[in-house]
């Protein structure tokens, strides 16, 4: 595995922790606001090797967290249908709506169809002709660009029976939104990899220069992490603000200029609604005019009933970092992998999830 | 092209024919070949292993096996892993009408050979079919019977101590990765052979070496976090295990990666974990690695009292992970 | 908060390419990236190259953490 | 609603506590919480009998009986009908995601409560679930184990000799036409209860009666003319019934004669048919009708040495019609 | 069971059978032209019980015997369609085709389904109304009127997926055309008890009038089947010839009007294929024209490839009387009910299905 | 060549009869049969009523049979 091994170097590891531990002279709050760097923290154990005036927490990162109930039931609601057939990535199978969820309508007998890509439902619609193929369309810059393709490629190819239940988010406002907060103290950001490796580097400065918080995008292996860490105590030490790329090797300073093309090219950014922090402006895309047929909502009549948040669920805090999944009365009893109440349960990335997972108390 | 039709499964001629020119042709045995209601085995000197598991996988056929050798090797591996010989194993089989005679067939034959392999007889059977649609092709039901020779063997989460080595046979997770490289709509093409085999030769070996095997498993549905949380749920002691010891191959783990699959969490047909006293531990490990199904055995971590029933992972980098048991299936995920 | 894994190329068609992650072989579709040659690494992500990447600075990056272990 | 997933399968927690709140809760006893990969029994004293089933009715609950009940009741009886003391019972299910637990449960119960009455421990089990669609509800495989402890006693065709009596339990066709009678399609309304039913006390009783039992048979599948033609097939003799001396429910034969059904080729679940002396036959007679599932039953033919291996039936005008072992399912006709 | 069980009596039927032992004289041929009759004999072993110089045969009675191989081929081409559903008697599921048979194209997935009345079909029809509801329309005159009836009723109530594949034939026709054979040599008749409810007693004279043949219509039990042996002994003995009918319970002169007048409402009469037998004139029905969007053909065009008689299948012998099943080289070995070649394999009532039964030699 | 039986008449409606076979219902279509009352006796084939049974000619064909039997 060429460019994954290079970064897993035990002993550069441990040199960076060493620095990091006799560096660290008051305390840290460093935020990581991807899903995948929260896993790979935890699957490397990098919170136990920290010194402990650094705390680590999870921003906004994980796409399935932040899709609000309603979108789920929709999804149900759509997969009733008997000319619809719902394609979706295996990460919203097991996220719970109102009453149900789609793992449980696949048990009933819907047809929803787990899918690697958009561009795998685009193919399905093609074979399907007399069923209205749905994706399920969540993520953020990194997939956007993807489903923008499949939508564009759609239109292309004048297949009608293919569209887009849209609930795509943008990272670099949101994270606005959170440093924002009067609550929110943090000294740090570790930027998501692979957002960056789309939108590039400038959206984040920001966080430098307006906000004088220093920030890092970096990669994913363990190293890469470190690494990160590391730049960030030493700029919080030096009080040297700046946005520092150390996944050059993907990330360049302008981004994907494809990528954004194309994205741009089908979406427009709008308002959009995320789990536990309420609608929050551009932070996310809705279809150009020229696209809006690939709407689903253009298409079907769905009538989408808002949903409460779920009473005593903290995931709105969990996300900006205010509070802790040990501190939400439902944790673990209650809320769980197998009973997930807020949206950070479900995925293995969810803050509450990796909690129960890894048993963080 | 001939195939399974309802008459086959009536009762009537068409079953007793499939029965006496498919099954008795690929299992006969006397045992089998009483034909009657029950078969009857002659009286059996020890305790006596039973265990039963249904197969349905899919797809049937698949790299380095298929649902007829998974079958045999599934409880054959169970049989064996409690410390008994394997003996005899009952068959039922619920087959889907329409699927090719052929089909079955080589399915029978993969299991007559890996029963043979095994010196088990398959002394009872059952065949029912069902309506298009109301299976999908086949599923296979099969009880082991083993004998216990050793009167003093208790295998049993209880014998664990403070201590005591972890063993693992070879590599982790080539089974469930193989047969996610085989679902087409997937589109992922590796190379990736599952390790479906029969432990009771190796297994047997550890028997012989040591007499403070505390307790084995083959860590199958769920993986290896799975079953040792399984074990040291009915203890009181907790696991460690070192990642940098553990032996996934290559492709499995790419495989995993791109899926956002744990390998610890992936289906094994052909490994066997080994608790084993500390002392014992080089001995069986020698043994372990004489056999070619045990070539890759590793050490893998130890047992502490720490009163907690955790199964702990020491990263590569010295951090730790707790493995819980997992919950729910595997899912393809992007994110 | 999205899997992606570096892929070598090891085929390339029209808008697709053939590339390999550590033994795992997959189609991609590759309109969203430059002209990519055989033996270029690409970042794949929901069944698409997002982007190149680019050895020379992986191989900076490489050097920059040699630097840190080196480091007094 | 409570419903199955693809998680109940997994092997993970859910499945776990599926185990645990169901299965243990319902089958509890010393061998099954081994919670072993094998149950591990103590030494058995005689020669053992085995016999597996797969159980694949639809539909799932009928008039006198579920799933469930017939796989514990099918398994016992090929035991008992062997001559064994039904002793162990495992129990593989496959289960169709979406299937209400609720569901689930009643069938679990209904196989408790037969094993509880039978005295039979449930000491293995295995539930896979898959896809909706991958199968139709439920399939249930039982595999049963018995003991033997008469050692003399071995039931066999060979024992039969001429003149040797023929008796079934009771009426015939009772299960099969209770099926019928529920598929919705046709129409048929009949208030036919399944015969679905335990046989081990009865046989036991029949067994202390005469030592000159030659072969027991339960006739389910094929009904009665395919279970004698079975037994006849390993002999070298001929039966002979009495068409007379059978006893068919009226429903039971009105509904045959609607569809064009032969009542002795329908499935019965809870009737056993015994070769028995000349001699003893009257006081096995006697001691099945002493027995509330033995209260009908009769005399219904003989054995004659004829060298042909046939079923004859004299009827009632006192002509002579082979039954042979029928061939294929039985279709509705209508004519 | 009322009308029934009266018609069982043990004594009466020894009785019968004595006084028929006592009174044949001289080998009499009887022909049975109903498979419920020759089923009928079978069970009860009449044939045993009868003097050995009484040979009873059976003729062209079963529907499913007389149907061509190229009906069989014709509906499994239909239930290849996606949009087909075959509906049929179970009696057609394993009759072969030449190379498959409606059992196994069930298996393979075809939408094949049993009904045990076309009434039956036609309400399927109207659950499932995207899909042509086909119906194998076989059968004597016993069936045809209910055949008819679905036909008419779905005309009324303007339900256009519903049609037959109409393959119905009529008796008395082809009864005068076996007895025309010059190598067919018959004594009397046991005439189709089910049929003459139908048609009624007129269309059985020809034989006595016009043959010289004596004729009982009879029903199906034991002693009435007997008791029409024992009238056509008497008949052959005192030369005789009338058609007599002991059936009356059911069997009126002029037979049912209200089910003659819905047949003669729909069809119309018709040459016919029967297989073994060849075309025969007026021995089937086709549709009038006011009904003719109800058979199938004028709706699917679906190719009829005409078939030849397997090789070496005695059928059309053994349907006339002339060869018995035992006479032909494929019996029992090559031919049986696992595998049969001619459709007289086929049902139980088929004639050399019932000899291989019951081993008849 | 056409199983059909003979069932007793329970209930009535528009051509529809509910009848009675030996402890088996079911409901048949009576568009090809005269009126119908309960207890009459119908002959059941393919679902439909195809013809009312006589049961007076029953009673003359029994009384027929009866004669054979005394018959010397
Ligand atoms: S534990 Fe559950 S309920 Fe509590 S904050 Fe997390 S997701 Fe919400
Ligand atoms: S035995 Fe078969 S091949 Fe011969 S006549 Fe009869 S149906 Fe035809
Ligand atoms: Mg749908
Ligand atoms: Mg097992
Ligand atoms: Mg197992
Ligand atoms: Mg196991
Ligand atoms: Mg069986
Ligand atoms: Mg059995
Ligand atoms: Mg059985
Ligand atoms: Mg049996
Ligand atoms: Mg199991
Ligand atoms: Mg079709």
């Amino acid at each position: 595995m060429k460019y994954i091994k290079e970064f897993r170097d035990p002993k550069l590891a441990q040199k960076m922790l060493n620095d990091i531990w006799h560096n660290t002279k008051k305390d840290i709050t460093i935020m990581e606001v991807c899903g995948t760097h929260t896993m790979s923290i935890l699957k490397n154990g990098i919170r136990d090797l920290l010194p402990p005036n650094i705390n680590l927490i999870s921003g906004p990162g994980c796409p399935v967290c932040v899709t609000p109930q309603w979108y789920i039931d929709t999804a149900i609601a759509l997969s009733e249908r008997d000319n619809v057939i719902i394609t979706t990535f295996g990460d919203m199978i097991k996220v719970p709506g109102k009453s149900s969820s789609l793992k449980l309508e696949m048990a009933l007998g819907r047809d929803i169809r787990i899918v690697i890509s958009p561009l795998d439902a685009l193919e399905m619609a093609k074979q399907n002709p007399k069923k209205e193929v749905v994706f399920l369309g969540i993520g953020f810059e990194t997939t956007a660009p993807i489903i923008a393709l499949s939508i564009y490629k759609a239109k292309n190819e004048n297949i009608k029976n293919f569209s887009i239940l849209q609930s795509i988010k943008t990272m670099p406002n949101v994270m606005k939104e959170v440093v924002k907060d009067p609550q929110v103290n943090i000294d740090g950001f570790l930027c998501p990899g692979h957002v960056s490796a789309i939108i590039g580097v400038k959206p984040f400065e920001f966080l430098s220069e307006e906000l004088n918080t220093p920030a890092v995008i970096a990669g994913f292996e363990y190293c890469d992490i470190i690494a990160a860490i590391y730049y960030l105590v030493d700029m919080a030490n030096k009080e040297k603000y700046e946005v520092k790329n150390i996944y050059n090797r993907i990330v360049k300073y302008e981004g994907n200029e494809k990528a954004t093309a194309m994205m741009n090219k089908v979406f427009v950014l709008s308002n959009s609604e995320w789990r536990g922090l309420g609608n929050i402006k551009d932070t996310g895309f809705k279809m150009k005019e020229a696209y809006k047929n690939y709407d689903v909502k253009s298409k079907i009549d769905i009538k989408i009933i808002p949903s409460p948040i779920p009473k005593d669920c903290l995931c709105g805090e969990i996300l900006k970092g205010i509070k802790k999944p040990t501190q939400c009365k439902l944790f673990s009893k209650v809320c769980n992998p197998s009973n997930p109440i807020g949206a950070c349960m479900i995925s293995q990335e969810g803050t509450c999830g990796a909690y129960y997972k890894y048993k963080i108390r | 092209m001939e195939i399974i039709t309802l008459s086959h499964g009536s009762g009537g001629k068409t079953t007793h024919k499939l029965i006496e020119n498919l099954f008795y042709k690929n299992f006969k045995n006397d045992i089998l070949l009483q034909k009657n209601d029950s078969s009857i085995l002659q009286k059996m000197n020890g305790k006596v292993a039973v265990t039963t598991d249904s197969f349905v996988i899919k797809p049937i056929f698949f790299l380095g096996g298929d649902i007829g050798k998974l079958s045999i090797c599934g409880t054959i591996n169970d049989l064996a892993v409690s410390g008994a010989k394997p003996m005899y194993i009952t068959v039922g089989f619920i087959i889907e009408e329409g699927l090719e005679i052929g089909i079955l067939e080589k399915i029978v034959m993969s299991m007559a050979k890996m029963a043979k392999q095994a010196n088990v007889k398959v002394i009872a059977g059952d065949t029912k079919v069902v309506e298009k649609g109301s299976v999908d092709k086949i599923f296979i039901n099969t009880t082991g019977i083993g004998l216990i020779e050793d009167r003093q063997l208790y295998l049993c989460a209880n014998n664990i101590q403070e201590g005591d080595k972890v063993i693992i046979s070879g590599s982790l997770g080539d089974h469930g990765m193989c047969i996610m490289s085989q679902r087409e709509e997937l589109g992922l093409d590796a190379n990736i052979k599952s390790d479906c085999n029969l432990l009771n030769t190796l297994i047997k070996d550890i028997l012989n070496t040591s007499k403070n095997i505390r307790i084995m498993r083959d860590p199958t549905r769920g993986g290896l976090a799975t079953t040792l949380n399984e074990i040291i749920a009915h203890s009181n002691r907790s696991i460690v295990l070192n990642e940098k010891d553990i032996f996934i191959k290559e492709e499995v783990m790419s495989m995993c990666q791109m899926l956002g699959f744990d390998p610890l969490y992936v289906a094994n047909e052909g490994k066997v974990v080994v608790i084993v006293s500390k002392d014992d531990a080089n001995k069986v490990l020698d043994t372990m690695r004489g056999d070619p199904l045990g070539k890759n055995a590793t050490i893998i971590g130890e047992i502490i009292d720490d009163n907690k029933n955790r199964v702990y992972l020491k990263t590569d980098i010295g951090g730790t992970r707790i493995l819980n048991m997992h919950d729910g299936e595997l899912l393809p995920r992007i994110c | 908060m999205c899997i992606a894994v570096p892929a070598q190329v090891i085929k390339v068609t029209e808008n697709k390419a053939l590339v390999n992650f550590g033994g795992v072989n997959i189609k991609v579709d590759t309109s969203l990236v430059d002209v990519l040659n055989i033996g270029d690494y690409i970042l794949l992500h929901a069944g698409c190259a997002i982007e190149k990447l680019n050895k020379k600075e992986a191989q900076k990056t490489l050097e920059l953490f040699e630097h840190i272990l080196k480091d007094e």
